[in-house]
């Protein structure tokens, strides 16, 4: 039980970690990014070329993973989101730009880092084992406490920073927004950066533990939006809830359902799309999902 | 002469907080009964409840001494009760025709198979609502924006366009909500004597929330009162108009610094 | 300047899979760069240059069909690929209606069974080298029970359930074979965690792919498991030693001809070759080589097979040529009587690897029939 | 109303005549097949097109070729049904699933019933390996080809079996098909029905305050839709006498949602046109090697940025008016 | 008295709609100047127009010796133009407090913002009580006064706006009217106040543009529009 508890509390800081740059980007600009997954694994490239290839420490890697994916971020929402959203008619046209961008991604991935697995060493070795009770290595721990300071980093960025304000604000009314003296194309590109950053993070701590591949993007993402619909599209709190919600519908379900294999997943996604029914805005949702 | 429609000891609540406590009136056929109260008082809850867009907590509401409350919302439109929506609600990318023709969905006497094949009934239907939409478009003096997007129509025409969409449904009670929000005054005193029109040549009943005051008390029969989702007052307009009750929460005292 | 002979490639090249076919065709089109640099390939006392046509298949059957119908419109009649099941049966009607012999990486035996006669298996079959290596685990080193894990997705669920059976036919007691996960699973752990409480003393990972399989060693490991870990599919060194280290120490894999004890100096050369033209070695090429060798030497051994897969066929039953991979006297044949009751199988060796600090040792040979 | 019937003579020629025709005189046959699927995935395509006229964000479109694929190889491995008849049957199967499916899930909107459809597209393909009846991983395999179909002994379709030019058949069938779903979208589109089902896709509760049956013409709209996602991959089957539970997925469903998009979400014939420059355009870029995704993912997004309302959306006429 | 607006022969239009055909309007500092009009005159134009909301496509719009025209809404903010808009527009999610604060955005000074924060808690108090909920659960009068209280807190020099009585219940009304009153007096803030509820605005007001169909119609002294058949017509009525 207390492994079942243990496994799921990892498994959701980093699907939260996840889930909050997608949330955060479906908030801002209502769009559903499709290529949340690749910005992952791109995060995980960058940190694998710098720990594996150049040898350097962790940090750095992990650093330069959160400011290439930012740079990318913005980049991205600068010249293609911000003036297709300009342009077009029905919001939901960004969805075709977004997978475009996924595919380019898959695309450059591909060309720069291979078709290869990639992992860097362990960064912290030994495996906690108390009593059997919980098995846990070190390094998951330590990615799964490092995952829950840049979550509680991020939620107090947001409550208390004048940038986080009106990144809130920016959600909530753009035209208000503007009237307020937020600059909104810049602050749309500083939320857009933040949020494709926090994938790349994420990427980056877990090259760590499972490594990197360049086919991990699509179901990342497919699973980022399953977290973001249980917690509540465009909540901030909510992306938090979906995360260890689904990480501890995974390992509880994986435990539970073991004897019967091949239908745990169909379980938890069958409960899933029962619950939305139920539930049509998920648990935190707010009326405009 | 029975009520055409009666609202019974009806009751909403919303997790703690209760819209509506037990609120009873009649109303009778073609009168225009206006409700009024101080914002949050419930009143679009009210109207909202009597067309079945919500469920109600307790209480129930009659129709031609047919229950009403809880059906689903199109069955109770079908009957003849039909709302307009306090926030311009409007079919946004289509014209002001076209939104309406849409509204007349009520009386197609076409199935929408016989649409989609075209038969002659379907047609028959078309070139009326067509007909019709046009009627309405020149009752309510719109024809300068007929075929204007929906979209960017100011305030006040989609207010209009709003009755609009609930007239052509061809009501017998037609709710409105807010009608008058948003248009300067030679505006609304337009509207009041179309809303007479619409009871006088169309015997449509009205009920009506509005704020304008002046507006409510010329084209009221009678008046309910609402404070805090109860009702504190029901009566003529010269009634409530000196009913200290309804003044000190809802009219205020006349100021001429502000020229109310 | 030579004529040009065509030969296809229809597999996965990008998207979640792409390592499946990227070896494959990098491994096809090294093999010709190196077949054309030295002046082409001799049949029938002319030489041809060889060129791969590949077309990425996206892992959808449909796009499969699409490639398939490509590589006939191209005039090519013999065709390595899909790399997967569903792939691989789609396209068996295009390539029967235009005679087209083709080399999948699936494992369906209704592709090689009468009445299909145009497929033939490019590889050893889970169902051939599981018994092979549960026998030989049974023998020297005592084991007993046995877990399976498999994505849950077809091709390594079948080979799950081909695993389960040939177990049970040894005589193995099978602990634990209804735990599957997603590919795209990024913590093993509660995956793994009833599978090591049934305390087999052997784990076999069926069908597990590259990316999966030092994930799943370390989950294993980390919980606490010691027994001895299986696979039926080939891995690559480096993904084992990046993502698993020394965990992944006594991990058994299938492998192809590159093992030291086994390869040629041609094997040899075929690496360096690869590793200049791409920049990285992929030992799952070891297993991919053999195809296109077979495709040529039987065209050689049958000129008339060159256009017609009938002649093609017929050379098949009777077919032997020099293995040029391997060290001592190995043929490349066809195989695969027992198994589908027709020669549709190449002959490769069955090397089963155990993996050591960083790269494969060799624990055993066999044959296949 | 002269110039659609012009337009439609041309298209129809076009398609019944000047393509074979070209292909017989280019000797292009692969393209038989390329075509055939652009007008099988355009039905699909047709059906998330119309989830999207009634306001809804469908990429589950999937999850409904791959059932209707199965009850069509099942029915016709297992019950001895003709293809023929499992056809109609693939898509009313379907069209009565998303009835069950339809009635709890459409009441999510926006993003919330985009993310149920991909994961109903997930559930599917996991169904059909878990279920008995689908026969699991192992997928079914050398289904036969389409029969004879023949009334008092004439013969209206012949055995595909003995046909010389099987592609040919395929395709004519193919478009067929494709030529009847259309111009039931273009019916459906231009009649009251389509005028309801944009209201509900511009505000579902004055809908329903017009007397609009909203949920009844939500699932309606919805089970057409499906009943398109069946046949389609009814007919797939046909084509590669074999399904796997990978046989549609998540990647088509999206597919299927690009296609709508890329052609224009305003314009009836937009999923057509979006899914052959999609299809076709991947396999016109086969030659350009390891470079192939990068190059059509750049044109995609290009084609986003400088058409974000579709490719359509090129004919539409603009103005300023005082 | 110093000019503080100057809006030019200003056109504007939106997708193929004319809304502005040249229109000038001006507005002196300390001052209050209402514009009444029909509906669709083009009156919340004219404010989009100033704060940049909208491009405008001829003309030229002058404030305090800048030209406006041009610049962003975050810039136009920054030069001490606050707009309270159509609709209120609240921001639903955040606290009656973070509403406020958001209206200081462009502000830097943390005592400074304190101060105006406690003088506008102090105007409105009801806010006060409030301070802490959601500002999308308040009432209709109270989301108004809060806004008008957002776009004090940037301590704007001209103050837009945009129907404040819109579907307030007339005691409420009379109180925001009270408060516009004040806000002038007490902090010599200019007000432009477009309002429907004609009677209100030109008693408040110092001058006062009736706007009709994007252009202006009739422009002068409160005091003498009150009195002005043409106004009494059509925007005052007899029968009140
Ligand atoms: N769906 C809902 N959930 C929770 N509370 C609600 C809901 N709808 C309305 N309320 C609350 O019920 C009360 C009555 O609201 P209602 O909209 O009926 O007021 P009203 O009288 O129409 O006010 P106004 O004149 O401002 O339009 C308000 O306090 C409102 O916040
Ligand atoms: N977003 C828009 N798109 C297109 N046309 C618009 C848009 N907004 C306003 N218009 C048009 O511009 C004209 C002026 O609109 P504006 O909102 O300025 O009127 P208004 O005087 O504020 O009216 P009201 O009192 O009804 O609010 C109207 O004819 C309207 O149709
Ligand atoms: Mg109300
Ligand atoms: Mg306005």
């Amino acid at each position: 039980m207390e492994q079942i508890i243990a496994n799921g509390l990892y498994l959701g800081a980093q699907y939260a970690l996840i889930a909050l740059g997608l949330t955060l980007i479906f908030s801002l600009m209502n769009v559903l990014n499709f290529a949340h997954g690749q910005m992952y694994v791109l995060g995980g490239f960058v940190t694998y070329t710098i720990v594996a290839q150049f040898g350097l420490p962790f940090i750095v890697g992990l650093f330069a993973s959160a400011i290439v994916l930012a740079v990318v971020g913005a980049l991205i929402e600068k010249f293609l989101f911000a003036p297709v959203i300009r342009k077009s008619k029905r919001e939901e046209s960004t969805m075709l730009l977004a997978a475009g961008i996924a595919f380019f991604l898959d695309a450059v991935i591909l060309l720069v880092f291979g078709e290869k697995q990639r992992g860097v060493p362990k960064i912290v070795n030994g495996v906690l084992n108390w009593d059997f009770r919980i098995i846990m290595p070190y390094d998951r721990i330590l990615i799964g406490v490092l995952a829950i300071a840049m979550i509680a980093g991020f939620i107090l960025f947001m409550q208390y920073t004048k940038a986080g304000r009106a990144m809130r604000a920016l959600a909530q009314d753009r035209m208000a927004a503007e009237l307020m003296g937020v600059d909104v194309k810049r602050y749309s590109m500083i939320g857009f950066a933040l949020g494709a950053m926090l994938a790349g993070l994420v990427g980056g701590l877990l090259v760590t533990i499972t490594g990197i591949n360049l086919g991990m993007g699509g179901p990342t993402s497919i699973k980022a939006f399953m977290m973001i619909m249980i917690g509540g599209a465009g909540v901030i709190s909510g992306a938090i809830a979906g995360g260890f919600i689904l990480g501890m519908m995974e390992s509880i379900g994986l435990t539970v359902l073991a004897a019967y294999g091949d239908i745990t997943y169909l379980v938890i996604f069958a409960s899933l799309m029962v619950f939305l029914a139920i539930r049509p805005q998920g648990l935190m949702g707010k009326p405009w999902g | 002469m029975s009520p055409i429609l009666q609202v019974k000891g009806v009751t909403k609540r919303f997790g703690g907080l209760t819209a509506n406590n037990d609120i009873s009136f009649d109303v009778a056929e073609g009168e225009i009964l206006s409700v009024i109260g101080p914002n949050g008082a419930g009143k679009s809850t009210l109207f909202k409840l009597i067309a079945s867009f919500l469920k109600t907590t307790s209480g129930e509401v009659l129709f031609r001494g047919q229950r009403i409350s809880n059906l689903a919302p199109h069955k109770v439109a079908r009957m003849g009760v039909v709302r307009t929506f306090q926030e311009t609600t409007i079919f946004r990318s289509m014209t002001v025709r076209e939104n309406i023709i849409v509204a007349h969905h009520l009386r197609s006497k076409a199935s929408l198979l016989g649409f989609f094949l075209g038969t002659s009934q379907a047609r028959a239907d078309e070139a009326e609502f067509g007909a019709s939409a046009d009627d309405i478009i020149d009752f309510l003096g719109m024809s300068a924006i007929r075929d204007e997007l929906a979209s960017n129509l100011p305030q006040g025409h989609l207010r209009a366009l709003g009755m609009a969409i609930g007239l052509a449904t061809n009501p017998t009670v037609l709710l409105l909500d807010e009608p008058f929000a948003g248009m300067n005054h030679d505006e609304t005193m337009r509207m009041v004597s179309l809303v007479r029109r619409l009871r006088d040549e169309r015997g449509v009943t009205v009920l009506l929330v509005e704020h304008d005051m002046p507006a409510v008390m010329k084209i009221s029969d009678r008046i309910v009162v609402i404070n805090f989702g109860e009702k504190i007052a029901e009566g003529t307009p010269a009634e409530i108009q000196s009913n200290e009750k309804v003044i000190e929460a809802y009219l205020g005292s006349e100021d001429a610094a502000i020229g109310m | 300047e030579n004529p040009v002979l065509k030969i296809g490639f229809v597999g996965v090249t990008s998207g979640p899979a792409a390592a499946w076919g990227i070896s494959n065709q990098r491994s096809m089109e090294t093999r010709a760069a190196w077949l054309n640099e030295l002046g082409g390939y001799e049949i029938d006392g002319q030489k041809y240059d060889i060129q791969i046509v590949a077309f990425d298949d996206q892992k959808d059957p449909k796009r499969a069909i699409a490639g398939m119908e490509k590589m006939a419109q191209e005039g090519i009649h013999y065709v390595v690929g899909p790399n997967v099941d569903d792939g691989a049966a789609a396209v068996r009607p295009v390539a029967e209606q235009n005679g087209i012999m083709y080399f999948p990486y699936a494992f369906p035996k209704e592709l090689y069974t009468a009445p299909a006669s145009n497929a033939v298996l490019g590889m050893v079959a889970n169902y051939q080298s599981g018994p092979a290596i549960y026998k030989h685990l049974m023998e020297n080193e005592g084991v007993q029970k046995v877990a399976f894990v498999a994505a849950n997705e077809s091709d390594p669920l079948s080979q799950r359930d081909g695993g389960v059976e040939a177990a049970k036919a040894l005589g193995l007691e099978v602990v634990s074979d209804s735990v599957t996960y997603q590919v795209d699973t990024t913590d093993f752990t509660p995956v793994l965690l009833p599978v090591i409480q049934t305390q087999p003393d052997l784990l076999v990972l069926s069908g597990v792919s590259p990316a999966n399989a030092p994930q799943l060693i370390r989950s294993a490991r980390e919980l606490g498991y010691e027994g001895l870990i299986s696979t039926e599919t080939a891995q690559d060194a480096t993904v084992l030693q990046e993502g698993a280290g020394e965990l992944a120490n006594g991990f058994i894999s299938v492998g192809g001809a590159s093992t030291p004890e086994l390869a040629s100096d041609a094997m040899r050369e075929f690496v360096d070759r690869y590793t200049k033209m791409f920049g990285e070695y992929n030992d799952e090429s070891n297993t991919k080589v053999y195809a296109l060798e077979y495709i040529l030497e039987t065209i050689k051994a049958n000129p008339a097979a060159m256009t017609d897969v009938e002649a093609f066929k017929t050379t098949m039953d009777t077919f032997e040529a020099p293995n040029p991979y391997m060290v001592g006297d190995a043929k490349l044949t066809y195989v695969g009587t027992s198994s589908f009751g027709q020669k549709r199988q190449v002959s490769v060796p069955l090397v089963v690897n155990v993996f050591k600090d960083g790269a494969f040792e060799t624990l055993f040979v066999a044959q296949v029939d | 109303m002269k110039a659609k019937l012009l337009g439609l003579g041309a298209f129809l020629i076009t398609v019944f005549v000047i393509v074979p025709w070209l292909i017989a005189i280019s000797g292009r046959w692969d393209f038989y097949y390329t075509l055939t699927s652009v007008a099988l995935l355009s039905i699909a395509s047709a059906g998330v097109w119309l989830t999207f006229y009634i306001g809804r964000i469908n990429i589950g479109q999937g999850a409904y070729a791959l059932a209707g694929g199965y009850v069509s190889a099942i029915l016709i491995t297992k019950a001895g049904f003709s293809f023929w008849a499992t056809l109609p049957l693939a898509g009313l199967f379907c069209a009565g699933l998303s009835v069950l499916i339809g009635l709890p899930i459409l009441r999510l909107r926006g993003v919330y019933f985009a993310m149920v459809t991909l994961v109903l597209t997930e559930v599917g393909r996991l169904s059909a390996l878990a279920l008995p009846v689908t026969n699991g991983a192992k997928g079914i395999t050398s289904i036969p080809l389409p029969g004879e179909v023949s009334v008092f002994g004439l013969t209206l379709i012949p055995d595909f079996a003995t046909l010389e030019n099987p592609k040919l058949a395929f395709y004519l069938v193919a478009v067929l098909l494709m030529v009847i779903c259309y111009a039931a979208l273009y019916r459906i589109v231009n009649s009251r029905l389509g005028h309801l089902c944009r209201s509900l896709q511009q505000n579902e509760e004055l809908s329903a305050s017009i007397g609009v049956n909203t949920a009844y013409l939500r699932v309606l709209a919805y089970s057409i839709s499906s009943f398109f996602g069946g046949i389609a991959g009814a007919m797939f089957v046909a084509i590669s006498q074999s399904i796997y539970p990978s046989s549609f997925q998540v990647a088509d469903s999206v597919n299927f949602m690009l296609n709508c998009f890329l052609g224009g979400l305003g314009y009836v014939f937009g999923p057509m046109l979006g899914t052959l420059m999609l299809y076709f355009g991947w396999d016109l870029l086969f030659t350009t090697g390891r470079f192939q995704l990068l190059i059509y993912s750049s044109l995609l997004i290009l084609l986003m940025l400088f058409l974000p309302n579709g490719v359509l959306s090129l004919f539409e006429r603009k103005g300023v008016r005082k | 008295m110093t000019q503080m607006l100057n809006f030019k022969d200003v056109e504007l239009y939106y997708d193929h709609v004319y809304a502005l055909k040249g229109v000038s309007i001006e507005l002196n500092e300390g001052e209050t100047v209402a514009l009444i009009g029909a509906n669709g005159a083009g009156k919340s134009s004219i404010l989009r127009a100033i704060t940049g909301l909208r491009p405008i496509h001829a003309g030229e719009i002058h404030y305090m010796g800048d030209r406006l025209d041009g610049m962003s809404a975050a810039e136009i903010v920054r030069k001490g133009i606050a707009m309270v808009p159509e609709g209120r527009r609240v921001f639903p999610y955040m606290s009656v407090k973070d509403n406020l604060l958001m209206g200081a955005f462009t502000r830097t000074d943390k005592a400074d913002i304190q101060r105006t924060l406690e003088s506008v808690l102090e105007r409105f108090p009801r806010l006060k009580e409030r301070y802490g909920q959601q500002a999308g659960t308040l009432s209709g009068g109270e989301q108004q006064m809060m806004v008008i209280g957002r776009a004090l807190m940037a301590k704007p020099r001209l103050l837009l706006l945009d129907e404040p009585s819109l579907g307030i219940a007339p005691k409420l009304v009379q109180d925001i009217a009270r408060a516009i009153v004040a806000i002038s007096r007490d902090e010599g803030v200019s007000v432009l106040l477009v309002e429907q509820n004609s009677r209100m605005a030109l008693s408040i007001s110092n001058r006062a543009y009736a706007m009709s169909t994007g252009s202006v119609a009739l422009s002068g002294n409160s005091k003498d529009l009150m009195g002005d058949d043409r106004i009494k017509a059509a925007y005052l009525g007899g029968d009140l």
